[in-house]
């Protein structure tokens, strides 16, 4: 039981630390900060969201009212970044295209902010 | 235990009786004859005060009235003795005689702020009462503060340019010397004994070494600058820019004494005669007051406004009473200390006679005063008479007192302080004996003055009369001071 | 299992150093708010795995969920904040190019 | 039992004022006024309640709070060094409030019918009160880290007065946050050395465990003590720290000004005082460090360095603020002459101080609050426009000066003693100088105040243009002539505060 | 100089603190932009806060709340195994100071950029000197 | 001046490395810090005051003095910055820049505040009122309490939460947390105590002394989370708007 | 109604929390409830229309959407993560670019739901919501297809669809219903 439970918990949180790597990579690596916000804002969420349910199978190690409320609150974090980190991504977002921060195209490579203005249409 | 024939605390009263009268006079400030009567009332009672004590000091007694503990070993006290009392008996009985002439003055030349005058003035005599009875060196230096800041008023009273630039030295003179040098010493002096009482054996006990007793000695001298030794004189003739009744009470009196006799204590209440004597401290004090005796005689001979004239005379005298003194024998002190009286009354006489001149014809220099003596009779004859005291010739008082001064110079076995007396005498006469010859041996054409000019009003010539007179009395009745100094003297 | 949160600790922090760079090169402020975001989600990683090495997770788990809702709403403000100034991309713009 | 209770209701009376006057004067601003002199009065009342039980008692009052021993829980300790200090701060609190009824609503505007919500005369008082707990509260205090929190409430209180005032307040008091900041930092970090090496907070507890050999030779406690000093320096202004002070109070309100001035520096001296012999000891600073070869003269060149600085200012309240540092030159000094003269001369003179520096303050204030500015200019004629402010003026300026009798002469006193049994020279020529700059610094304005416009009125003798006298409301001067009458009580029952309060607080170990 | 050396090394915890110290007070005195300034500000404290949580730590112990799991409650405490409350006590408070000092500046900075159009201090300096 | 300041610096660090020297050792269970004071408090706080967590009981208890300063130190500050701030009618008139105005609202963040604002406010009172058994209490509670605002703030604008709390009720509430607090230890000393001494609370709550010290602790936490949580979000609503109170970030 | 809902979800959420169930704490609870059932009660449901019968239908067809959307995710990272550890140049991988479509979505919670969906799965991030109108920047144009392929306003894409399935589906029906 306990092998199975470790086992579960070890993977969740693996593939959760290789989502961040993914993250990481990809934040470093990405051209301009539209792409990197793909990366930030999918990895992030996901990756957080997996660790915290690994943290919460482990949890179940002694199952008592106490663990369990413990790995309730877990979850309850989790739905709280399942919320929170897609709404962040998209205030930054936001923020960024606002501010009109240069696009990084294949063809052109860095588009001007003016670019942007004239896709918002200003 | 005798039974003192007067209040305890009739010292303090006798210091308040015109700090008391400064509401009073501020109030009736708008009705000029009662605001005057308070101060004649206040002069009166400070007088009766100081005189009902006069006889209890002359039979050899003093009185000692704690007021206060204001340190740990010092308290606020006044200790009456034969030298205060001289000193208060002078100050109190020529406030009377100044508030008359004060009244003439002020009014007729209808100077302002008359009220505010009469109101420092009390309060400057409060001050000079303290200083005189004051019992310890605390004591003394507060009352000594407290003139220099209420005469500030009075020297400055015409508030306008000048009165500002000589205002501005008197104070930057008399505080800075007082905080820069007196009031170390007077710490330092407290640090080493613990006490600041006088004690006409000195504080000092054995031990102390001569380079600390002439670096304090030193200290308190300049200290005291109202004095006016030099190099610290020079805030005297600046300050006659005060109206003349200020000049005369307080450049005669009350602010100048008060820093003789502030010296004057701390030489034989501090050091002591003795240790004066015998350290040979007495010989610093005489080379610095005879150069100032000198010097000031010298520079007095050049100068042509009246005033400053009487002023450098007054630096040179100030110094005869510190040389005799400094000379630190009996005789010596008790001329020095006796000299304070006479030349008062000379001296004031001088200044009165220069406002009544000033009122009468708005003139101030000596060149424009040939001939003024036909023209004021009275006057004139007074200013003779107080120059004869100040030089001291008979028959004035101030011969009697550098007689004595003389005599102790002799019993120090300082001889050449003998020659500096004669010689300022002669300078003195020089200074002052022209003025008189030109006032009325001058011929006709000479003359500047014509016929309307009068004498002054009687308030203005009269003060003059009576100290002129008072100064011969005291030629033949020197006693009536030299009994305090004498007093102070017993057992030596 | 100890072991692993350790070595899994450690892993999450090297990231995060990592995403540190992303926030010292930026090159615009908002770049840098990316950086700083996902270091602040992963701390509240951080909290829980202490608190599961130290066997007192019921007491880190408050701390984490707080971090993660201040973590949130700074994020929040930060964004709101650049947002409406605008020119938090101009100004770095040039250093893009170059 | 409001006997027992009177530690704790010096410093909870002002913050549930603070508190009342916040949820009151929400509707009726007129109303902060009147709650403030009430709460001030019965502080001040219970101050010297807590004055006399100390005098009497002759003892040092413990007040454990929430009922904790010593050191566990927080302690008070009120000897008789900090009930005369108390005492001070809650009399010129008191006078302040009265002061301030006119000039508060004149200089921070009441609300008005298109403001939102700026009730800042409401929140001034509450700010006020905020101060005085603060104050109080870290005068009575005997743990070194309450001290540090109540020092922190007292300047933030202050910033807030600070910032209330015109012009460039802001950026003075800006810059005073930084070096408050610095200052309160430096002392944190010193009570972290102390506290990591002894375990402690309590000062009683902190003087027994550092009164080792081990403690004595221990470089981090010596660290810890210059941290500490540090600290204080920067909170009072100690020259080479003082570069905040002139500018913060400068452009601070008027009734700021006379606040803050006369208390944040004499209190930051007295915590000096406090930490240096009731933490430390007369012997570890005196002996076994020997600083006092460097303060002394620092605290010399404070004196020098704030009386040129006064005497090159145009602005009266900016002169002000030098003499203020030049001020606490003299109790540092004093302090760290590491005699009982030179004790006595500091403490005496934070009490002497205090109410000097209310007193000139009040009546700049009150010429600034009729004439609009506080220039030397400001003051041209005053005594007869103002005779009444002249003469308060005229009493603080001679106690500055040090003139007998007023207080500040006798402090001068026992600095000027100490100095010279200590042989500390340098310290002594500073302070007689200071004196003499002192004298001229005041007596240039008393001069222009008493002498009338030359540009106006020529010659002597006749002034048609008779100035009408416009004295400042009453409010302003029934506080300041108590004020200036005070400085001359202080002077005359010197002996006795001495004797009753400061000579039984001596450390031992002074000699 | 080798014990002061192996002292340094024995005490490498410090090394954080003072590192931060010092950056926070150089950033105090000569950044030129006030908001650096209070950003130095924040880090001398956060450097002093982490001095005085540092005192706290204990080898084996876990945080200053009393574990249930353990029974304690009947039994006596054992004071070792946790860590010392009373730092983080104060720096509780000292956190609390630190963020209304700095709400305070933060205001203030906004009133000077108000009055000044500026939050650089030379700038500053060189309106008032006009 | 920076070569100075960095002097200064460099000279404060070497002279904190030379005082490190002779501190105790990092983490040593006999350093003083950990034995004169803490293990009293670690010994003997369950026992008196019945509060497992150490820190809970000596912040509000054993040193509740310095704590009730703590929160008027952050009253102080809020009413500091709000005085600062706000101006005066006429001069709000001319001197203001113009900003940027912010069409709409942004509905994705408005709608996730919806979502988590109510649990974050339940959040908050469990860490206030769960201060004695685990980290938290009245600060911690307040600020999470608070910042429940400043995220509706930051959806909607200042108006929006003003409009649900009123400024004027949010800066009286402020008050009335140091007041509860205050009030708490002068209850206290009229119950013959001294100022704080919440055993004496027994006599009105009719529990044990020591229980009657955990529900003043508790007391004494709620007037802590109402100024933090009101004193938070003026700071925010004074500093964001630059004392406007209108939008806010 | 809404308030007692809000304050009964509260107390679940109190007893996850809590863990303390002695009858002090619940108190506790109850206070805290209601007090934030008092202040919020409002926030959580936003339209006050729906009522809690078709509330509890579009819970369960949310929940089924999550695992969709989970499932989503899944993909997303796994592209996200081969992107970022290509061998290849970023030019030959991305193709980034900003386009806009016009959402049927009414209320702003499924226009929420639909933002965030877009934003967690792969190639897509929401970048604001004007009066309906999603701006949303695309990593890849294959990324884009899905969502921009439809310039016609009778057709609807796959995401949009799934959303309106569970909160909308009046909209499925007046636009042609599932494909
Ligand atoms: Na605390
Ligand atoms: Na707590």
């Amino acid at each position: 039981m306990n092998i199975y439970l470790d086992a579960i918990v070890v993977l969740l949180t693996f593939v959760g630390l290789l989502f961040f790597h993914g993250t990481t990579v990809g934040i470093l690596r990405f051209p301009d900060f539209y792409t990197r916000m793909h990366a930030a804002g999918k990895g992030d969420t996901l990756s957080t969201m997996l660790i915290l349910f690994g943290f919460a199978a482990y949890q179940l190690h002694h199952p008592s009212t106490a663990t369990l409320l413990v790995a309730g609150k877990i979850i309850f974090i989790a739905v709280l970044v399942f919320i929170a980190s897609p709404t962040a991504t998209h205030a930054i977002m936001d923020a960024g295209y606002e501010s009109e921060i240069g696009a990084w195209s294949a063809k052109d490579g860095f588009v001007s902010s003016c670019l942007i203005r004239k896709e918002k249409g200003e | 235990m005798e039974q003192i024939p007067f209040l305890e605390a009739t010292p303090l009263l006798a210091v308040m009786a015109s700090l008391v009268a400064v509401p009073l006079i501020a109030l009736s400030g708008n009705r000029p004859n009662l605001r005057e009567f308070w101060t004649f009332l206040a002069g009166g009672v400070k007088l009766f005060l100081v005189l009902s004590m006069a006889s209890w000091i002359l039979a050899g007694h003093t009185h000692t009235y704690e007021l206060w503990q204001i340190l740990p070993g010092i308290s606020l006290t006044f200790v009456v003795d034969g030298f205060g009392m001289l000193f208060a008996l002078v100050a109190s009985s020529l406030w009377i005689l100044t508030s008359i002439y004060s009244i003439g003055y002020m009014r007729a030349l209808d100077e302002h702020a008359q009220t505010r005058y009469f109101c420092f003035f009390a309060v400057s005599l409060s001050a000079t009462l303290g200083v005189a009875f004051s019992g310890n060196l605390l004591t003394l230096y507060l009352f000594y503060e407290m003139l220099s800041l209420s005469t500030y008023p009075l020297v400055t009273h015409h508030q306008d340019e000048e009165a500002r630039s000589g205002g501005r030295k008197y104070l930057t003179y008399l505080l800075s010397t007082s905080i820069g040098l007196a009031l170390p010493a007077m710490l330092i002096t407290y640090s080493i004994t613990g006490t600041l009482d006088f004690n006409s054996m000195g504080v000092f006990g054995e031990g102390v070494s001569k380079g600390v007793l002439v670096a304090l000695l030193l200290m308190f001298v300049f200290g005291f600058s109202k004095a006016g030794m030099m190099p610290f004189h020079s805030w005297l003739p600046g300050a006659m820019v005060a109206p003349t009744p200020v000049s005369a009470l307080l450049h005669a009196v009350a602010v100048v004494k008060v820093g003789v006799f502030s010296i004057g204590r701390i030489l034989t209440g501090i050091f002591g005669i003795d240790l004066m004597a015998s350290q040979d401290l007495n010989t610093i004090v005489c080379i610095i007051a005879s150069f100032t005796v000198l010097v000031s005689s010298l520079i007095a001979l050049s100068q042509d406004n009246l005033k400053r004239r009487l002023a450098f005379s007054t630096v040179g005298q100030l110094s005869y009473i510190i040389l005799g003194i400094g000379l630190a024998t009996k005789l010596g002190v008790e001329g020095g200390m006796t000299h304070i009286a006479m030349h008062a009354f000379g001296k004031i006489t001088l200044f009165f006679c220069a406002g009544a001149i000033f009122v009468a014809t708005g003139k101030q220099y000596i060149s424009q005063m040939v001939g003024i003596g036909r023209r004021m009779p009275i006057t004139m004859f007074a200013f003779f008479v107080g120059s004869l005291s100040v030089i001291g010739l008979p028959p004035a008082g101030g011969l009697i007192s550098k007689l004595m001064m003389v005599r102790g110079a002799l019993e120090a076995d300082m001889a050449w302080v003998l020659a500096v007396y004669l010689v300022s005498s002669f300078l003195n006469a020089a200074y002052f004996l022209p003025i008189v010859y030109k006032a009325y041996f001058c011929t006709e054409e000479e003359a500047l003055f014509e016929n309307k000019v009068q004498e002054a009003p009687l308030c203005c010539w009269l003060p003059p009369a009576i100290t002129a007179t008072i100064s011969v009395v005291l030629f033949f009745y020197p006693s009536i001071f030299l009994g305090f100094a004498q007093v102070m003297m017993i057992g030596r | 299992m100890d072991t692993y949160f350790i070595l899994l600790g450690t892993a999450l922090i090297l990231h995060m150093f990592l995403t540190l760079i992303r926030v010292i090169k930026g090159p615009t402020v908002i770049d840098r708010l990316i950086g700083v975001n996902i270091i602040g989600t992963k701390s509240t990683l951080l909290i829980i795995i202490i608190g599961t090495a130290l066997h007192r997770v019921d007491m880190f788990i408050d701390i984490a969920l707080t971090y993660a809702l201040l973590n949130f709403i700074v994020s929040l403000a930060a964004a709101r904040f650049f947002q409406r100034k605008r020119t938090a991309g101009l100004v770095m713009e040039k250093e893009v190019k170059s | 039992m409001i006997q027992s209770q009177l530690p704790i209701l010096i410093i909870v009376m002002p913050l549930l004022m603070a508190l009342v006057i916040f949820l009151l004067g929400h509707k009726n601003e007129g109303l902060c006024f009147y709650l403030h002199v009430l709460g001030m009065a019965g502080l001040f009342a219970a101050a010297l309640g807590i004055l006399d039980q100390v005098v009497t008692s002759g003892t040092a009052i413990h007040y454990y709070l929430g009922g904790w021993p010593a050191p566990y829980g927080i302690e008070l300790v009120i000897d008789h060094l900090n009930s005369m200090v108390i005492a001070m701060v809650a009399a010129v609190t008191l006078l302040v409030a009265f002061y301030s009824r006119q000039t508060v609503p004149a200089e921070v505007p009441m609300r008005t019918e298109h403001e939102k919500v700026p009730l800042r005369v409401r929140n001034y008082y509450v700010l006020y009160n905020l101060l005085v707990a603060g104050l109080l509260g870290l005068t009575a205090t005997g743990d070194a880290f309450n001290l540090y929190v109540l020092l922190e409430i007292a300047t933030l209180s202050t910033y807030g007065l600070l910032a209330l005032g015109r012009g460039r307040a802001y950026y003075a008091t800006f810059k005073y946050l930084i070096m408050g900041t610095i200052g309160a930092s430096f002392y944190l970090l010193g009570v972290g050395y102390l506290f990591i090496m002894t375990g402690s907070l309590n000062m009683a507890d902190l003087f027994t465990l550092l009164d080792t050999a081990f403690m004595q030779q221990s470089m981090s406690i010596t660290i810890a003590f210059a941290m500490i000093l540090v600290g204080v320096w920067v909170k009072m202004a100690f020259f080479p720290f003082h570069g905040w002070l002139p500018n913060a109070y400068t452009v601070a309100s008027t009734t700021s000004s006379c606040l803050i001035a006369p208390l944040m520096t004499k209190v930051s001296v007295y915590v000096m005082i406090r930490l240096m012999f009731s933490v430390f000891s007369a012997q570890y600073v005196f002996e076994i460090l020997g600083w006092q070869k460097i303060v002394v003269p620092m605290a010399a060149a404070a004196i020098l360095f704030g009386s040129i600085s006064a005497l090159g200012q145009k602005n009266l309240k900016r002169m002000l603020t030098y003499i203020v540092v030049a001020e606490v030159g003299y109790m540092v000094g004093g302090a760290w002459l590491g005699n009982v003269n030179g004790y006595t001369g500091a403490v005496y003179h934070i009490l002497a101080d205090g109410m000097m520096t209310l007193c000139v303050f009040m009546a700049i204030g009150a010429v600034s609050y009729k004439t609009g500015d506080a220039s030397l200019e400001s003051m041209r004629g005053i005594f007869r426009k103002m005779p009444v402010t002249s003469v308060v003026f005229l009493v603080g300026a001679f106690a500055m000066i040090g003139i007998p009798p007023t207080c500040g002469f006798f402090s001068k006193w026992y600095l000027v003693t100490g100095a010279y049994e200590a042989g500390q020279w340098l310290f002594l020529g500073a302070l007689l100088a200071s004196s003499l700059i002192n004298a001229i610094i005041f007596f240039r304005i008393i001069e222009t105040g008493y002498f009338p416009d030359f540009n106006k009125a020529h010659g002597h003798g006749h002034h048609t243009d008779k100035t009408v006298v416009a004295e400042a409301p009453l409010s302003m001067l029934v506080p300041m002539v108590i004020t200036a009458s005070s400085l001359v009580l202080i002077g005359l029952f010197s002996k006795d505060i001495i004797n009753n309060l400061i000579r039984h607080s001596v450390p031992p170990g002074l000699f | 100089m080798a014990d002061f050396i192996q002292a340094l090394l024995g005490h490498y915890n410090n090394w954080a603190f003072i590192l931060l110290l010092m950056i926070g007070f150089y950033a105090m005195i000569a950044k030129n932009n006030l908001i650096k300034k209070v950003i130095g500000m924040s880090i001398f404290q956060t450097a002093i806060i982490l001095f005085y949580v540092s005192m706290a730590v204990k080898k084996n112990s876990t945080i200053p709340i009393l574990d249930h799991g353990h029974g304690a409650v009947e039994h006596a405490i054992d004071v070792a195994a946790y860590a010392s409350p009373l730092p983080h006590v104060l720096m509780l408070t000292a956190i609390v100071v630190g963020v209304a000092t700095l709400g305070v500046a933060l205001a203030i900075i906004q009133k000077i950029h108000r009055t000044y159009d500026t939050i650089e201090e030379d700038e500053i300096m060189e309106i008032i000197a006009q | 001046m920076k070569v100075i300041a960095a002097l200064f610096s460099i000279v404060l660090g070497v002279v904190l490395l030379v005082a490190a020297n002779d501190l105790p050792i990092w983490g040593d269970p006999e350093s003083p810090v950990s034995v004169h004071l803490s293990s009293y408090f670690i010994e003997h706080s369950v026992e008196q005051t019945s509060v497992p967590n150490f820190v809970t009981a000596v912040l509000a208890d054993y040193r509740g003095y310095d704590t009730m300063f703590e929160t008027a130190v952050i009253f102080c500050a809020g009413i500091t910055v709000m005085t600062i701030l706000r101006r005066s009618h006429r001069l709000r008139k001319k001197n203001v820049p113009p900003r940027p105005v912010r069409e709409g609202q942004d509905i994705i963040i408005c709608s996730a505040a919806r979502l988590i604002v109510p649990m974050m406010q339940l959040f908050a009172l469990y860490v206030l009122a769960h201060g004695h058994h685990s980290p938290g209490g009245g600060f911690q509670g307040g600020v999470i309490f608070g910042a429940s605002f400043i995220l509706l703030a930051l959806a909607y604008d200042l108006k929006t939460v003003l409009s649900r709390l009123k400024e004027k009720t949010m800066m009286l509430v402020s008050g009335l947390g140091v007041l509860v607090y205050a009030g708490i230890g002068v209850l206290c000393l009229f119950l013959g105590g001294n100022f704080l001494d919440y055993s004496r609370l027994a006599s009105i709550l009719q529990v044990t002394e020591i229980e009657a010290r955990s529900h003043g602790i508790l007391g004494v936490e709620v007037g802590v989370a109402l100024t933090v949580t009101c004193i938070m979000l003026s700071l925010y609503a004074d500093l964001a708007s630059g004392g406007e109170m209108d939008e806010g970030l | 109604m809404f308030g007692f809902v809000t304050f009964l979800l509260m107390f679940v959420l109190w007893i996850v929390m809590s863990g303390q169930f002695d009858l002090f704490h619940l108190s506790l609870g109850v206070i805290s409830c209601a007090i934030v059932a008092r202040m919020s009660g409002d926030l959580l449901f936003q339209d006050r229309q729906t009522d809690f019968r078709t509330r509890f239908g579009q819970a369960w067809r949310f929940a089924h959407f999550t695992l969709w959307l989970l499932w989503q995710i899944i993909t997303a990272n796994l592209y996200i993560l081969q992107l970022a550890l290509t061998t290849r140049k970023m030019v030959e991988v991305l193709d980034p670019h900003i386009f806009s479509f016009k959402s049927h979505l009414k209320t702003p919670f499924a226009q929420f739901v639909l933002a965030n969906a877009i934003t967690l799965t792969p190639g897509t991030v929401t970048i604001r919501i004007v009066d309906g109108v999603f701006t949303v920047h695309a990593i890849t144009g294959q990324a884009a297809g899905d969502l921009e392929q439809l310039d016609n306003i009778q057709d609807i894409n796959e995401m949009e669809r799934r959303v309106a399935a569970v909160f909308e589906p009046e909209i499925l029906q007046n636009t042609g219903g599932d494909k």
